[in-house]
C-alpha cells in the first residue's frame, strides 16, 4: 500500500521539513514544529481510524495524556526525555488498552461515541483534579532534557521532533506491510470475513488502537514541550475532530496525509484568521466542501495511477 | 434528608431526562435510519432558542416565540438535509463526523455574526412563572414541571406517531430493515427528510423550552448533545423507547450523582478532599453507567440481543 | 537552561554597550479572546484599550504606537502559539490584554522563561499574586480571591451566620471560595463546585433550600452563570436569599440574558462606572458616545492596561529598549486610574479599593450598577506575602 | 464411522420468522454433503450458523463430537471450519494474491506477524499462490479483488477458503455465475477436493449437486425434509412435490 513514488514524496516533504529551520527565523521554526507534533498526532489517529477502521473519536484523552504526564514529571523533577516521552507513550498506551478493550465491544456509531464519551470523561477528571491544576492546567519550568542534552535551543528541539517523526512514519510504515498490518487492514475493509478465517479481532484491532495512541500521546508529550504548558482544552473533543479533520485534509492511509494535513489545517487557520474574525463561517462550509467533493485528501492528489496496491 | 428533599432531586432529574430524550428521540431515529451520524443535531437545539427568544421578545408571546423556533429549526433542517446531508448517507462514518462538525463551525460562527454574541434572554411564560407547592415544604417552579409534563406528552406522541400511523410504520421498517422500506416502492428521499426534520423538530422544542431556564448561547447545542449521545447509545441505536429509559436514567442519574455523591463521600473524607474529588466524580456518572451498560448489555438497555 | 543564561548575558552586554535613547515606536503585542462565547468580552477590552490610545493622542508615552491584535481562541494553545508570534516575529516591546485566567497562565508560563514583559488586564491563578509571582507580569486586572473576601468581611459584618457557596469547579471558582472564606473567617454552611458545561442547576438549588442558608455568594461567570441566575431566580430565592458575587457576572454585558431578574443583585467589584475622576469620566463617555453604551469592568481594566503603560513609558522617557527598567518604571509609577487611586503592590498586582453595587432600574427603565457604598480603599491580594519580589 | 459435523435440534429464529427449525444433520469426514431446497429455504442461515456467524437459538452442534454451538466464527475456523460465501465477501482493496495471503496466514501465530512484510513471506505468498493455480486464477494474482469478474470472484473465495487447509468446507454457492468451462473445471476441483476435507455444499445447479454428493439433506422452510444419497432423494415423492417439481423447470 506504501509505492515507490509515494517513498519519493514522503522523502522530499521530510527533507523540506528539515530545511525550515535554516530558513525560517524562531516563529516559523516552531510553527513548523507544531506542524510535525500534531502530523505526530494525526498519524496515531491515522493508525486507529484510516488503517484499522475503528473510528476514534476520543484521541484527544491520549494527546493530553501523554502532555499531563510529561507536566507531571517534570514537576516531580524527571526532567529527561528518554524517561518522560515513553512514560507519556505508556500512560497513553495504558489508557488506551482499557478504553480500547471497552470500546472495541462495539461496532460503528456506538464505538465512536464511546470513543468520545471516554475522552470526555478524562476532560472532565483531568480539568476538576487540583493535582492536574484542574482547568488552569499546569505548567512546565523548562524542556525536557534529551539524555542531558538541552532542548532549549528551538532548533535543537525541532530536530528532536523532527527525528521521532521520521521514526514513527519508519515503523508505522513497517507495521502497514507486516503480516500483522496487512491483518488489520483486513479488519477494516470486511471485518466478518477475518473472523470466518479465524482471526480473533481482539487481538488485531486492540493492538492496533494501542499503538496509534502511544503516537498521540507522544505527540502530546511533544507539545507540552513545545508549548511548556498543558491544559484540559488538550483532551477536549474538539481537539479530537481537529485530528479527524486533519486525517481527512490530508488523505487517510497515507503515511504523509497526516503531516500534509496538519500542515495544510495550520497555514488555513493563519490565513484565514488574517481574513476574518470570523474565519470558522469559511472553515466550515471548506470542510464541507472538501469532504463531499474530494475525498481522497491531499496526498491522494500527489499519488499517481501506478500506485496500485501491491502484492 | 427529607422526602421532600429527595422528591425535589427526583424531579429535576426527571426534567433534564426529559429535556435530553427530546434531543436522543431525534438522534436516534437518524441514527438508526439514515445510518447518520450527526453532530450538529445541537444546532437545531441552538437556533431554535435563539429565534424563540427574539421573536418572543418582539411578539411579547411566548407560545409565538415557540412556534417561530420550531418553524425556523424544521425548514432550516430539512434545508440541510436536502443540501448537504443527503449525498452522505452512503458515505462512512468518518465523512457523516467531520461534515457534520463542519457544519457546527457554520452554525456557531453565523448565530455569533447574526445575535453578536450577546446571550438574548427569554423570560417562562407568566402563567408558568411562579413556585408550585406540590408537596408541604416543596415548592418547585411551575415551568420546570411544564417542562416535564411537555416531554412526556411528547413521548407518548411520538410512540402513538409509531404505533399508529403509517409513517410510522415505515419509520419502524426503516429502523429494523433499510432496504426493505425502499423494496415497498417508498420514497425513501422523502422519508429521510422527514425523519430529518422531525428531528430538528424535537431538538428545537428542547431548545425552546431552555431558553427560560438556561442561558441562549452559542456552543449551547453541543454540552447537551454528548450526553444525548450518551443515551442514544445506551438506549440502542433506533429505539426511541430505550431512549426514553436511557434519558430518564441519565437524567436521575446526573442529578443524584451531584446530590448525593458529595453526601456519600463525605461520610469517608475530609470535607476538602470532599470538595476536591465529588465533582470530578459527579460528571463523570453517566460516563461510568454507560461504561457499565454497555459491559452488561453492548446493543442497549431495550434491544434484544441481535446475533 | 544555559543558551538562555547565554543569551541573556549576550543581550545585558549589548544593552550595557548602547545608551539609552528613546525608541521611535512602542510595539504592543494585544492578545484576548475575540471568538467563542468570550468574543464579546475580548472585543471590549480591546475597544477600550485602542480608546485609551486615542485619548493619548494615539501615542504610548510619547511613542507613537504600533498594536498588533490577535485573537487567542479561548485555546491555551493558541495562546501560546499567538505569544510565540509576538515575540519571534514581530518582536514586541510588550505583551497586554488577556482575559481568561488558564490563558494567562499558559502565556505567562512560556514567555516569562524568555524574559519577556506582560502587563495585563485579565484573571490569574491565585499563586500568581503569591507564591509564582514574576517581575516581568505585572497585572491590573481586578482580583478574584480579593473581592470574594471583601465579600466575606462584609457579610460577616452584616451578621450572616451560614452563608452557602456555589462556584464552577475551576480554579478560580476555588480561588473565590478560597477567598470568602479567609474574609468571612467562620465555617459556611455548604459549598458545591459545579462542572463549566453544566448548565441545569436545578440539583444545586434544591441543595441550597434544604441547607437553608442565611445568604448565598456565587461565583460562576459566562452562559452558565446566567443559567444560574435565571433558575435561582424562578425557584423563587432572589428575594428571600440575594446571592452575592462579582459584579462582572451582573454588568451591562449581562443585562440582554437575564433582563429583569439581574434586578436588586448585590455585586463587589473594583471599579464603577459613576467613579467620580477624570481617567474615568473620559473612558466612560467616550466609549458610550462610541459604542453606545456604558463599559464593563473589563474595558475598565483594559483602559487601565493602555495608562500604566502611558505612565511607564514616559517614567523611562521613551527609553523601552532596557526592558528592566522600563519594568521596574511600571511597577512603581503613579498612573491616573479610571479607578481612583491604586498602585501595583510589591506582588505585581494591584492594591485597589472595591465597592459594592447594587442591580437598579434607571429613569428610562434600563438596567444599571448603582454604586452603594466603597468597602475598602486599598484590598491587597492576600497571597501577596508568599511573594518574593520586592 | 464417526460424523465430523452433526447439529442436533439446531433452530434460528428472526422475531416470527423461523428460519431453521430443529435441524438435524450430519455430514462424514470426506463426504460431500449438499444441502438444497428453495429459495428463501434457510440454507444459507444455516451454513451461517454451522460457521459461527450467526449463533443459534437452541440446539446443539458438535464438531469432531465437541459442543461448539456457543462458539465464535474465529474458533470455529482455527478448528478446522472455513466457508465461502453466497455473495462474494472479499478484501476489494487488495491484490487477489494478498486475499488468499491473509487466509494462509489466519493459520500461524500472531507473533510473527510483526516481522517482515507480508508481501515478500515465501511462507505467505507459496501457499497463496499454490491455491491460487489450483482454483485458475494464478494468472490474476496481482490485480485488485475489486476488479474481478463474478465468476472470478467465486473461484478467490474458494481459494481463500482452502487455503485455510480445513477439515470442514462449507459452500454457499460456489458455481453461480461461472461461465460452462469455468463450472467444469470447479466441479472437477471440488471433486478432487474430497480427498483432502469434507463439503457441505449448498448449490442450485442440479447436476452438479446429484453428480458430486455422496449424500443430499433437502430443506424446506427451514425444516429438513429428506435427506440420503442422490438417487434417494430423486426418488423421495415428498421432495418431488415439495421442490423437485419447480426445481425441474429452473433447471437448464
Amino acid at each position: 500500500m506504501i509505492a515507490g513514488r509515494e517513498r519519493i514524496s514522503v522523502l522530499l516533504a521530510l527533507g523540506l521539513f528539515a530545511l525550515v529551520p535554516f530558513y525560517g527565523d524562531s516563529f516559523y521554526t516552531a510553527l513548523a514544529a507544531k506542524m510535525m507534533i500534531f502530523g505526530l498526532a494525526a498519524l496515531g489517529v491515522d493508525v486507529v481510524v484510516g488503517w484499522g477502521g475503528m473510528i476514534s473519536f476520543g484521541h484527544a484523552a491520549f494527546f493530553g495524556l501523554g502532555a499531563y504526564t510529561v507536566a507531571v514529571l517534570s514537576q516531580a523533577g524527571l526532567g529527561d526525555a528518554l524517561i518522560t516521552w515513553p512514560a507519556a507513550m505508556l500512560v497513553a498506551a495504558l489508557f488506551a488498552a482499557v478504553i480500547g478493550a471497552l470500546s472495541l465491544k462495539t461496532r460503528g456509531a456506538s464505538f465512536i461515541m464511546l470513543t468520545l464519551a471516554f475522552a470526555q470523561m478524562l476532560f472532565y477528571i483531568v480539568s476538576s483534579l487540583p493535582a492536574l491544576g484542574s482547568s488552569d492546567g499546569l505548567g512546565l519550568a523548562k524542556r525536557n532534557t534529551l539524555a542531558g542534552m538541552t532542548l532549549d535551543d528551538i532548533r535543537r528541539f525541532y530536530y528532536a521532533v523532527l527525528l521521532l517523526l521520521v521514526g514513527a512514519l519508519a515503523l508505522t510504515r513497517h507495521l502497514a506491510r507486516s503480516p500483522f498490518g496487512r491483518a488489520v487492514d483486513g479488519f477494516r475493509q470486511n471485518e466478518p470475513r477475518m473472523r470466518a478465517l479465524g482471526y480473533r479481532a481482539d487481538s488485531y484491532l486492540l493492538p492496533c488502537f494501542i499503538y496509534g495512541s502511544a503516537l498521540t500521546g507522544l505527540a502530546g508529550a511533544l507539545a507540552s514541550n513545545q508549548m511548556l504548558f498543558v491544559a484540559p482544552d488538550m483532551l477536549h473533543w474538539i481537539t479530537s475532530g481537529t485530528f479527524l479533520v486533519i486525517i481527512v485534509l490530508g488523505g487517510q492511509r497515507t503515511l504523509l496525509g497526516p503531516l500534509l494535513g496538519a500542515a495544510a489545517l495550520i497555514l488555513l487557520e493563519e490565513v484565514l484568521a488574517e481574513i476574518t474574525e470570523h474565519w470558522m463561517m469559511i472553515l466550515g462550509p471548506l470542510l464541507i466542501a472538501i469532504i463531499l467533493f474530494g475525498s481522497r485528501g491531499i496526498a491522494g492528489l500527489l499519488r499517481t495511477e501506478s500506485d496500485e496496491p501491491t502484492a | 434528608m427529607t422526602a421532600a428533599y429527595l422528591s425535589a432531586q427526583l424531579l429535576n432529574g426527571l426534567q433534564l431526562g426529559v429535556m435530553l430524550f427530546l434531543l436522543a428521540a431525534g438522534m436516534t431515529l437518524i441514527f438508526g435510519i439514515m445510518g447518520l451520524i450527526n453532530l450538529a443535531h445541537g444546532s437545531f437545539y441552538m437556533v431554535g432558542a435563539y429565534v424563540a427568544a427574539t421573536v418572543a421578545a418582539r411578539s411579547g408571546s411566548f407560545l409565538i416565540g415557540l412556534g417561530a423556533g420550531i418553524a425556523v429549526a424544521v425548514v432550516l433542517g430539512i434545508l440541510v438535509e436536502v443540501t448537504v446531508i443527503r449525498p452522505l448517507y452512503r458515505r462512512d462514518h468518518l465523512q457523516h463526523v467531520l461534515v457534520t462538525f463542519g457544519l457546527i463551525l457554520f452554525f456557531n460562527e453565523t448565530t455569533r455574526v447574526i445575535w453578536g454574541g450577546v446571550s438574548p434572554n427569554m423570560p417562562p411564560p407568566a402563567l408558568l412563572a411562579g413556585n408550585v407547592e406540590i408537596m408541604p415544604g416543596l415548592p418547585y417552579p411551575a415551568y420546570r414541571l411544564a417542562i416535564s409534563a411537555v416531554g412526556g406528552l411528547v413521548a407518548v406522541g411520538l410512540a402513538l406517531l409509531m404505533a399508529k400511523t403509517r409513517i410510522g410504520m415505515l419509520i419502524r421498517a426503516g429502523a429494523a430493515d433499510r432496504a426493505m422500506v425502499s423494496a415497498l416502492g417508498v420514497n425513501i428521499k422523502w422519508l429521510y427528510s422527514l425523519i430529518f426534520g422531525l428531528g430538528a423538530m424535537l431538538a428545537a422544542l428542547a431548545g425552546v423550552m431552555a431558553g427560560p431556564i438556561l442561558a441562549i448561547e452559542v456552543g449551547m447545542g453541543e454540552n447537551i448533545l454528548i450526553q444525548a449521545f450518551v443515551v442514544v447509545i445506551l438506549g440502542g441505536i433506533g429505539s426511541v423507547r430505550g431512549s426514553f429509559v436511557a434519558a430518564l436514567a441519565v437524567g436521575m442519574a446526573d442529578s443524584l450523582g451531584r446530590a448525593f455523591l458529595p453526601l456519600l463521600l463525605s461520610q469517608f473524607f475530609k470535607p476538602t478532599t470532599v470538595s476536591a474529588l465529588a465533582p470530578a466524580m459527579a460528571s463523570t456518572v453517566i460516563y461510568v453507567l454507560m461504561a457499565v451498560v454497555l459491559l452488561w448489555r453492548p446493543q442497549g438497555i431495550l434491544v434484544r440481543r441481535r446475533a | 537552561m544555559r543558551a538562555i543564561t547565554l543569551s541573556a548575558v549576550l543581550a545585558a552586554t549589548v544593552l550595557w554597550a548602547a545608551p539609552a535613547a528613546a525608541a521611535d515606536k512602542i510595539v504592543i503585542g494585544y492578545q484576548t479572546t475575540l471568538t467563542g462565547p468570550g468574543g464579546i468580552q475580548g472585543e471590549e477590552m480591546v475597544n477600550s484599550f485602542k480608546l485609551a490610545i486615542e485619548h493619548l493622542d494615539n501615542k504610548i508615552g510619547g511613542l507613537p504606537v504600533e498594536l498588533i491584535v490577535l485573537d487567542d481562541q479561548q485555546k491555551p494553545q493558541m495562546a501560546v502559539q499567538n505569544a510565540r508570534r509576538f515575540i519571534e516575529k514581530d518582536k514586541v516591546d510588550v505583551m497586554a490584554g488577556l482575559l481568561y485566567s488558564n490563558i494567562t497562565e499558559a502565556i505567562l508560563n512560556s514567555v516569562l522563561p524568555s524574559g519577556s514583559l506582560v502587563v495585563f488586564a485579565g484573571g490569574t491563578a491565585s499563586q500568581r499574586a503569591g507564591k509564582e509571582c514574576h517581575e516581568n507580569a505585572i497585572g491590573v486586572f481586578w482580583n478574584i480571591d480579593t473581592s470574594y473576601r471583601e465579600i466575606g468581611t462584609y457579610l460577616k459584618k452584616q451578621g450572616v451566620k451560614k452563608p452557602y457557596l456555589v462556584a464552577l469547579n475551576i480554579q478560580p471558582g476555588k480561588d473565590a471560595m478560597n477567598g470568602f472564606k479567609l474574609g468571612f473567617g467562620a465555617e459556611v454552611a455548604g459549598e458545591s463546585y459545579t462542572r463549566p458545561d453544566q448548565s441545569d442547576f436545578a440539583s444545586e438549588i434544591t441543595e441550597i433550600r434544604r441547607v437553608n442558608p442565611d445568604a448565598v455568594v456565587y461565583f460562576i461567570p459566562g452562559g452558565v452563570g446566567f443559567a444560574f441566575m435565571k433558575q435561582y431566580v424562578q425557584a423563587g430565592l432572589k428575594d428571600k436569599l440575594p446571592p452575592y458575587g462579582m459584579t462582572v457576572q451582573v454588568d451591562e454585558m449581562s443585562f440582554p440574558a437575564l433582563g429583569d431578574a439581574a434586578l436588586g443583585l448585590k455585586s463587589v467589584s473594583n471599579w464603577s462606572p459613576a467613579l467620580d475622576n477624570p481617567s474615568n469620566k473620559r473612558f466612560v463617555e467616550g466609549y458610550r458616545a462610541k459604542y453606545g453604551r456604558t463599559p464593563t469592568t473589563l474595558g475598565a481594566m483594559a483602559y487601565d492596561n493602555a495608562l500604566l503603560l502611558d505612565a511607564g513609558v514616559k517614567a523611562v522617557k521613551g527609553a523601552i529598549e532596557d526592558k528592566a527598567k522600563l519594568r521596574d518604571a511600571l511597577r512603581k509609577v503613579d498612573f491616573p486610574s479610571v479607578r481612583g487611586k491604586i498602585r501595583i503592590g510589591a506582588n505585581n498586582t494591584p492594591v485597589q479599593p472595591l465597592y459594592l453595587n447594587v442591580v437598579e432600574k434607571n429613569a428610562g427603565g434600563a438596567l444599571y450598577n448603582k454604586l452603594l457604598e466603597q468597602l475598602v480603599a486599598d484590598a491587597a491580594d492576600p497571597h501577596g506575602k508568599e511573594c518574593a519580589l520586592k | 464411522m464417526n460424523p465430523l459435523l452433526e447439529t442436533r435440534e439446531l433452530r434460528k429464529s428472526y422475531g416470527a420468522l423461523v428460519v431453521t427449525d430443529a435441524v438435524a444433520f450430519d455430514i462424514l469426514p470426506n463426504e460431500i454433503h449438499a444441502l438444497i431446497g428453495p429459495n428463501g429455504a434457510g440454507k444459507s442461515s444455516f451454513l451461517a450458523q454451522l460457521a459461527g456467524d450467526v449463533l443459534s437459538d437452541s440446539g446443539r452442534i458438535l464438531f469432531e463430537e465437541r459442543d461448539i454451538t456457543d462458539e465464535p466464527a474465529e474458533r470455529r475456523a482455527h478448528l478446522g471450519i472455513a466457508r465461502s460465501y453466497q455473495i462474494a465477501r472479499l478484501f476489494e482493496e487488495m491484490s487477489v494474491r494478498a486475499n488468499v495471503a491473509l487466509a494462509v496466514q489466519a493459520c500461524s501465530p500472531w507473533a510473527r506477524a510483526l516481522g517482515r512484510p507480508a508481501a515478500g513471506r515465501a511462507e505467505l505468498i507459496e501457499p497463496a499462490d499454490a491455491q491460487l493455480e489450483r482454483v485458475g486464477l494464478a494468472d490474476r494474482a496481482r490485480a485488485p479483488a475489486g476488479s474481478l469478474a463474478h465468476g472470478e470472484r467465486r473461484k478467490l473465495e474458494l481459494a481463500m477458503a482452502m487455503a485455510a487447509k480445513p477439515r470442514l468446507l462449507l459452500l454457499d454457492e460456489p458455481l453461480a455465475g461461472m461461465g460452462v468451462d469455468e463450472s467444469h473445471a470447479t466441479i472437477a476441483l471440488l471433486d478432487r477436493l474430497r480427498a483432502e476435507c469434507a463439503i457441505v455444499l449448498v448449490e442450485h445447479d442440479v447436476n452438479a449437486v446429484f453428480g458430486l454428493s455422496d449424500r443430499i439433506s433437502v430443506l424446506v422452510h427451514g425444516r429438513l425434509i429428506a435427506s440420503g444419497p442422490p438417487a434417494a432423494i430423486r426418488a423421495d415423492a415428498a421432495v418431488r412435490q415439495a421442490y423437485l417439481g419447480d426445481l425441474a423447470q429452473e433447471a437448464p
